[in-house]
């Protein structure tokens, strides 16, 4: 092994001495809050950890391929309740260890130990039993339940039990800044950047030296920038941009395949909000095609609008969205006005008034959506201000929609947010009662049956009427007032070839991205 | 007692503020659970074994991990990197107070431009750091972040800390109120009668006070530094400060304030040697050459 | 770019609008000075560098239906050129849809065979067994396809139809079967008349129960309705078309199923009609990708001195292997030499020179991906195909689209168990072409059956 | 120009602000994307923000952001002054002391942070520039306190009082009148309106660096703009590669920074010596 390291080592080296390789700098929504791939909580973790580890098996950006490039062969065991897995031999981790099935078998571990606090290991613990290494490269992963697709299900990312002291991981380790893993680059979280530096690897042949990911910030400073050559990419450019970068020569607009829709969460323990007639009402008050107009830029009547409505839980594409559900488009203000007063509302001196008391709506908005949808705050605001409600706004940041909003301890009547998803798209933890990502800590018996019903459906068509009804059940009961899904659209230089986006992963080719001279 | 009084201080604040603390490490959202983090933190048994664990880990520099600001990172490793920044930082700007002592004591710097010195020196730090700022981000760009613009940063930024606030003028002003009361004294005309030079009169005499002047605008300058990294994106000490601060990130915020504060005790310090310098010297009361 | 266009008439104000959107100046990126590709001379047959002079393309702009065709919106073509007598824009229009439909039956029929056909579950009804046996059929898998159909026999809702494919797969006639057989399975769609549409079959067209407790309803529907509605679409086409009925097997040799067999052959007179607002730039280049189908990607050489599309993919055709990096190349400087041609020959930039350019930059994209098939390089085509949806979707409102390239990308997609670009495809057309439903039902199927055995994922923000 | 003239520019300065914070309304106008970075000929007197609003209305409610939090910070340095000065008249050499040790700590504290605490201690919905205009003065008060007490120490401290006593003044007089009135009324004056500035420009640097990280601005409710919001749109006119036609709202910044500069001189020169 040792000869075979120094190879690579020497290998890279000569790499970076022919400075056969580029550098690529790259815009990104924000700075990713961990490298752990065990605690990614944004797009933007998800997009960055894809550089720097392996995942067991992932399917092909173009022909949607399942494949491996750790995994050398795969048999199914135990009548389908494991699956032994056979390791290429020679991968090796950024600091020059050999990756063998003991790696493997403790990621399963790991997540297995309840002292691995990670949500994303949680979904695993659903059906993953446990794993037994069999030899150096061959491990023997067992399910709680026979699996048709092992392979499918097993999506996660690999890590080095060399790093670690024990299965019990936590966030707040170096890891989760200067991780160590088998992907094309070494990441190194530092105050400003993300540094990527490529890692020769038996499985990993990058032609790009280095990537440098870099907060993105001002949108109008972005484009420009990118325009000027400092930059070669941004990852997500605002609807309102477009149009400019379409017309360049210099850039190229590429799609990126993320099923991304907006919401305004709805605090149902507000006793003005208690009562669904009103959530109804505010549902009726709310004109998304004037926000739309006003805020992304999309005028009435656009063909291939990259925004649309949606009147469920679900992209209006997906085939859990029940499309008998209409959309509200419009603002219809004598029936909101209607449903108010049945639910008791009153209006006095043009406000509306819970008993004697005005009705005044907090309001916040995960802060970096501004950048998308500019003023979006402000205009739902104002909207509800012209439909008689009091109302104070307020950007919420990052950090806060972490520890208050999405964990159900913030103190807004009203959340204006954004959910991605990539092929699955439970959404049982935003509107279970005991989901993890249940904003206001919504509770509804209606809704956990459908979700439950979700959970335990035998056949696939049996899971998407239990959504179909869960949709249903939503859009009247409207926890959260469902606003639309909004395409996303990356920009590259047009000197950065072979930059194929994976959905949802973005860099999973990034080996096939380089740099060259227009 | 400053550099223990501040810890002190932000552990009470840790357990002050509502909720559970190990839940900055790891929010609800991406954490199923935060006991075990708890426990590693010493954030389980309460204020004072959190405090003293953490006071005895601080005296063998370790610094513990950012908690939420730069999560997993050492804080000792990044407040390696930021000394030496905020020191150039404070350092460069220090040339200017400098500049200003030693060009008032000399008459270097004349009066009539004292008038000039003081209107330039009402304009707030604030204001210059955010031109500052506008310009290094739209010269450099994406690089504005890299190690070019690093450097644009801190040269702007120390000429706006060295100016603003009135800490070149103050300085002037400060120091050539200090030498002309003093050159008012009877020994002083008696010196120059007997054709001594002023200054080689007068200074040992105003030192002391010089250095109390000097030590009360460095202070000034360390202070300001935080306002001028944050503007200007220098990853300084001050900068990883206001970045602890605003994410509520303790496990930064402890190091980098104790920092600031054994930074200014050290300056307390310095003084004080300075005054015994100079008491040591008077009393040697050296000889002055006649002319 | 409002300014750029109106030297232009009515016609050309169409382009813009449709194209553009983007209603400023700078939205027109000026040409770029660069060397050339192919010979000039070759360039010059191009129908994009050809009508960019006004009296060439005055034929064009006299009829609104033109308009309409290059935007795509066929309905409203149709009706100009009834209102003008316009029968070579009605074939047009036929032939379209035609190949529209048939690319639809065959997104059907991809995911249908993966999602009830390899994925078949126990609990899926039997009688989903005849459209996966149709499937297979379209897919050129005759066995496989009387297998599913004999076992869709034993079930009484679909034994009659099953047992009537199973008989005229059986009596190996050449596809596709006659339209009259066709609407016979489906019901009728009317007589064939090239001034109206043909009437839709109601859907779901089955409705079948699963094989468990809860018997939850799958709805299903037959790819042999959007097949019959491709061929009456043609039939109709035809007849418009006259004489010119002769260059609709070459035209539709692109957008066949695989089961049927590949066309040669040349365009006759009065090829502008088929080629306005198309990839193939000339009639040589239509001729050229049949013979890349019929007889592999050796025709580039073969056609490189007379399609100018085969000149421009000749340098990255090595004889055995296309480097399709060269050719991603080659469409963006053969799309900029075409733009230098158009300013000289209109003697200043026009608002439409950008879009009917970009027309050429997709034709060679098109034209190297179909070269990369037949080469054995099925991901390097896979790219090109991908790159040349993405630039069809260059300016807002997509003029470019053409919607018949859009469903090959979705079909391709879904033989390739790939549901989510095809779902996205296809919602955009289904509004225009409501028959698509049709395809669109076995797709969500496919995706509901993947998403089960996918890995799981968390809601991020 | 003589101190009735620069009364009379610092009355108008104040009464601008005053009425600019009176005049503020609740939330902005509605867009109307037509008048996107129209300019004053189209929106008068100031032109119109991206969305077409008026920027009148980003100076107005700029203005209530700052009013009274600028001025009761002022007022707090100026009576904290009288406070020093009056200490050293009487005498009192531990109170000397002791205000001398807060200085130093005052001092060692690094005043953005203090203030950013005090930002995030604050309930969202009561956030307002207050609290850290008091936290800001609260910093500033050693440092006038200790000027004003050296003022007075050059006044003979003390022996001055003594003196004034010996010619039969009342403390009442002497203390008001004399030592505040005619001997320390320049110096506080002056930090009061430095402090009023500083105040503003505090403000000014929090609201920026809240819009530059796309946060929740920490001195007013994100209904409302600060004078930040028009250098932030303004400065990119600056750089033509932007192509961004703001310079209208960066003039107008500019311009309300001017006027505070300007009220902070002429309150200053107003109150100075005969």
């Amino acid at each position: 092994m040792a000869w075979r390291r120094t190879i690579l080592g020497l290998s890279g080296l000569a790499m970076g001495l022919l400075g056969t390789g580029a550098t690529l700098n790259y815009f990104e929504e924000a700075l990713p809050t961990t490298l752990n791939p065990l605690f990614a909580e944004t797009m933007v973790d998800s997009r960055a950890q894809e550089l720097v580890f392996d995942r067991l098996w992932y399917r092909d950006a173009i022909t949607n391929e399942l494949q491996s490039r750790v995994v050398k062969t795969h048999q199914v065991a135990e009548a389908g309740r494991a699956i032994k897995i056979t390791l290429k031999e020679g991968i090796t981790w950024h600091d020059g260890s050999s990756m063998t099935s003991k790696d493997l078998c403790f990621t399963v571990k790991s997540m297995l130990n309840r002292g691995t606090p990670s949500v994303v290991a949680a979904a695993y613990q659903e059906f993953v039993a446990g794993c037994e290494t069999q030899g150096p490269s061959v491990a023997l992963v067992r399910f709680r339940k026979v699996l048709p697709k092992p392979r499918e299900r097993l999506g996660f990312h690999i890590l080095p039990a060399s790093q670690f002291s024990s299965t019990a991981i936590s966030p707040d380790m170096e890891f989760s800044a200067r991780p160590t893993g088998t992907g094309a680059y070494k990441g190194a979280r530092t105050r400003r950047e993300v540094i990527f530096d490529a890692q020769s690897n038996t499985h990993h042949s990058p032609s790009l030296m280095q990537l440098q990911l870099r907060e993105g910030g001002d949108p109008l400073l972005q484009i420009r920038t990118l325009e000027g050559g400092e930059v070669q990419g941004i990852v997500v450019v605002p609807p309102g941009s477009r149009a400019d970068l379409r017309a360049s020569d210099e850039v190229t607009l590429k799609s990126y395949d993320l099923r991304s829709w907006w919401f305004i969460a709805v605090n149902t323990k507000n006793p003005a909000l208690q009562d669904k007639r009103v959530r109804q009402a505010l549902n009726l008050l709310i004109d998304r095609t004037e926000l739309r107009e006003y805020t992304i830029g999309v005028k009435p009547g656009d063909r291939n609008s990259p925004c649309e409505f949606i009147s469920g839980p679900f992209v209006s594409v997906s085939p859990y969205y029940n499309r008998t559900i209409p959309t509200v488009p419009t603002a219809n203000r004598a029936k909101a006005d209607a449903l108010l007063k049945a639910a008791g509302l009153t209006r006095i001196g043009g406000r509306w008034h819970l008993g004697e008391q005005p009705i005044t709506l907090k309001i916040g908005m995960l802060a970096n959506l501004n950048n998308e949808a500019t003023d979006l705050l402000e205009q739902v605001g104002n909207q509800l201000g012209d439909a008689g409600f009091d109302r104070q706004t307020s950007k919420v940041s990052a950090d806060e929609w972490s520890q208050e909003v999405v964990s159900g301890q913030s103190d807004f009547d009203l959340v204006i947010g954004k959910w991605s998803f990539g092929l699955v798209e439970a959404v049982g933890d935003l509107f279970h009662t005991n989901g993890r990502k249940n904003i206001f800590g919504y509770t509804d018996a209606g809704v956990d049956e459908f979700l439950n019903a979700y959970e335990d459906a035998v056949t696939d068509t049996e899971q998407k009427d239990a959504y179909h009804k869960l949709h249903a059940r939503l859009a009247d009961e409207l926890p959260y007032l469902f606003l639309w899904k909004l395409d996303t659209k990356s920009a590259w230089r047009t000197e950065v070839r072979g930059n194929i986006i994976t959905p949802y992963f973005y860099f999973t080719e990034i080996d096939s991205w380089k740099v060259v001279e227009n | 007692m400053l550099p223990l009084m501040v810890p002190a201080i932000i552990t009470g604040l840790i357990w002050a503020l509502p909720g559970d603390p190990a839940s900055l490490i790891c929010p609800p959202s991406r954490c199923s659970g935060t006991q075990a983090l708890a426990e590693r933190w010493n954030l389980d048994a309460g204020p004072f074994q959190f405090f003293v664990g953490w006071l005895r880990d601080a005296l063998a520099l370790n610094f513990g991990r950012s908690w939420s600001a730069f999560q997993g990172m050492d804080v000792g490793n990044l407040l390696a990197e930021a000394i030496p920044v905020s020191l150039m930082l404070v350092g460069l700007a220090s040339l200017w107070i400098f500049t200003g002592v030693f060009g008032a004591a000399t008459g270097w710097i004349h009066r009539r431009l004292d008038p000039l010195l003081q209107t330039s020196g009402m304009i707030p730090v604030l204001v210059l750091a955010l031109v500052g700022a506008a310009i290094v981000d739209l010269t450099y760009g994406f690089g504005s972040s890299g190690q070019e613009g690093q450097m644009a940063r801190i040269i702007i930024g120390s000429a706006v800390l060295g100016l603003a606030d009135g800490a070149f003028a103050g300085a002037v002003a400060g120091t050539r109120g200090l030498f002309s009361s003093e050159s008012r004294q009877r020994y002083v005309g008696v010196a120059i009668l007997r054709g001594e030079r002023e200054l080689a009169n007068t200074l040992p005499n105003v030192t002391p006070a010089l250095v109390g002047q000097l030590r009360a605008r460095l202070l000034h300058l360390l202070s300001g530094a935080v306002v001028v990294e944050v503007m200007l994106k220098i990853n300084g000490i001050g900068d990883l400060l206001w970045a602890g601060t605003l994410e509520q990130d303790f496990g930064l915020v402890l190091g980098t304030a104790t920092l600031f504060a054994v930074g200014s005790a050290l300056l307390l310090v310095l003084q004080a040697m300075c005054e015994v310098a100079v008491a040591l010297h008077v009393r040697r009361s050296p000889g002055v050459q006649a002319a | 770019m409002m300014r750029a266009a109106w030297r232009g008439p009515a016609l050309l104000l169409g382009f813009v609008a449709g194209f553009g959107g983007c209603g400023s100046p700078k939205d027109v990126a000026g040409p770029r000075a660069s060397e050339a590709v192919i010979d000039a001379a070759l360039l010059a047959k191009a129908w994009p560098v050809r009508l960019s002079s006004d009296a060439e393309r005055a034929p064009f702009e006299a009829d609104p239906g033109w308009t309409h065709i290059f935007e795509r919106r066929y309905p409203l073509a149709l009706m100009e050129f009834n209102r003008s007598g316009n029968a070579a824009g009605r074939a047009r229009v036929h032939q379209e849809l035609a190949a529209v439909y048939r690319q639809g039956a065959l997104i059907a029929a991809n995911a249908t065979h993966h999602v009830y056909g390899a994925d078949r579950a126990p609990t899926d009804p039997l009688a989903l067994q005849y459209i996966v046996g149709v499937s297979r059929a379209m897919r050129g898998d005759a066995a496989a396809a009387q297998v599913a159909l004999a076992e869709a026999t034993l079930v009484p809702a679909v034994a009659a139809q099953a047992a009537a494919w199973s008989t005229w797969l059986e009596g190996g006639h050449i596809w596709p079967p006659d339209r009259a057989w066709l609407e016979a399975r489906t019901g009728p769609m009317g007589p064939v008349d090239p001034t109206t549409q043909p009437l839709l079959m109601a859907m779901p067209h089955h409705q079948l129960e699963e094989r468990t407790a809860q018997g939850a309803t799958v709805d299903a529907n037959d790819p042999t309705a959007l097949l019959a509605l491709s061929e009456w679409h043609l039939a109709a086409a035809r007849k418009a078309a006259g004489k010119g009925a002769a260059d609709l097997p070459l035209l539709m040799n692109t957008w066949r199923l695989p089961v049927e067999s590949a066309v040669t052959g040349s365009l006759g007179a009065g090829a502008d009609a088929w080629l306005f607002g198309r990839g193939a730039l000339c009639p040589e280049d239509l001729s050229f990708l049949a013979d890349v189908d019929a007889s592999g990607p050796g025709a580039v050489s073969a056609w490189a001195d007379r399609s100018p599309l085969a000149a421009a993919l000749a340098p990255a055709w090595d004889g055995s292997k296309l480097n399709h990096e060269k050719v991603l190349d080659q469409s963006v400087l053969l799309m900029r030499q075409a733009q230098v041609a158009m300013v000289q020959a209109t003697g200043g930039e026009a608002g439409f020179h950008r879009p009917f350019a970009l027309f050429v930059r997709l034709g060679v994209l098109r034209a190297g991906m179909q070269v990369a098939d037949k080469a054995g390089q099925y991901r390097d085509a896979g790219i090109l195909r991908l790159e040349a949806l993405e630039r069809m979707e260059g300016g807002k409102g997509s003029v470019q689209r053409d919607p018949a390239f859009a469903l090959s990308v979705a079909a391709w997609d879904a033989g390739n168990r790939s549901p989510l670009r095809p779902e996205d495809i296809l919602h955009n057309l289904v509004t225009d072409f409501p028959a698509l439903a049709a395809a669109r039902t076995p797709l969500e199927a496919l995706h509901l059956r993947l998403n089960r055995h996918a890995a799981p994922s968390t809601p991020v923000h | 120009m003589n101190r009735r003239t620069w009364l009379i520019l610092a009355l108008g300065c104040l009464g601008l602000l005053f009425s600019g914070a009176w005049m503020a309304p609740e939330h902005l106008s509605a867009m109307d994307l037509r008048l996107s970075l129209a300019g004053p000929d189209l929106v008068w007197p100031f032109g119109a923000d991206v969305k077409g609003r008026p920027l009148r209305e980003y100076a107005l409610q700029g203005a209530e952001v700052v009013a009274l939090p600028a001025i009761t910070a002022g007022l707090v340095v100026a009576l904290a002054g009288v406070f020093g000065g009056l200490l050293r008249c009487v005498g009192t050499e531990s109170v000397d002391a002791t205000i001398q040790g807060l200085g130093e700590v005052m001092g060692a504290l690094p005043r953005m942070v203090v203030v950013l605490v005090v930002a995030l201690v604050i309930p969202r919905d009561s956030r307002s520039l207050m609290p850290m205009a008091l936290a800001w003065a609260v910093l500033a008060a050693p440092g006038a306190m200790d000027e004003a007490a050296s003022v007075a120490e050059r006044l003979g401290g003390s022996r001055f009082v003594e003196a004034l006593r010996a010619h039969g003044y009342s403390a009442t007089r002497i203390y008001l009148v004399h030592v505040v009135g005619f001997n320390l009324r320049p110096v506080v004056v002056r930090q009061g309106a430095e402090t009023l500035m500083q105040v503003v420009f505090l403000e000014i640097a929090l609201s920026y660096l809240a819009l530059m990280e796309g946060r929740p601005s920490f001195t007013h409710p994100d209904s409302s703009r600060s004078w930040a919001d028009l250098l932030q749109l303004g400065y990119k006119s600056l750089f033509p590669s932007l192509r961004y036609d703001s310079e209208h709202a960066l003039w107008l910044g500019l311009s309300l920074l001017g006027l505070v500069g300007l009220m902070t001189v002429s309150i200053g020169r107003m109150a100075r010596a005969r």
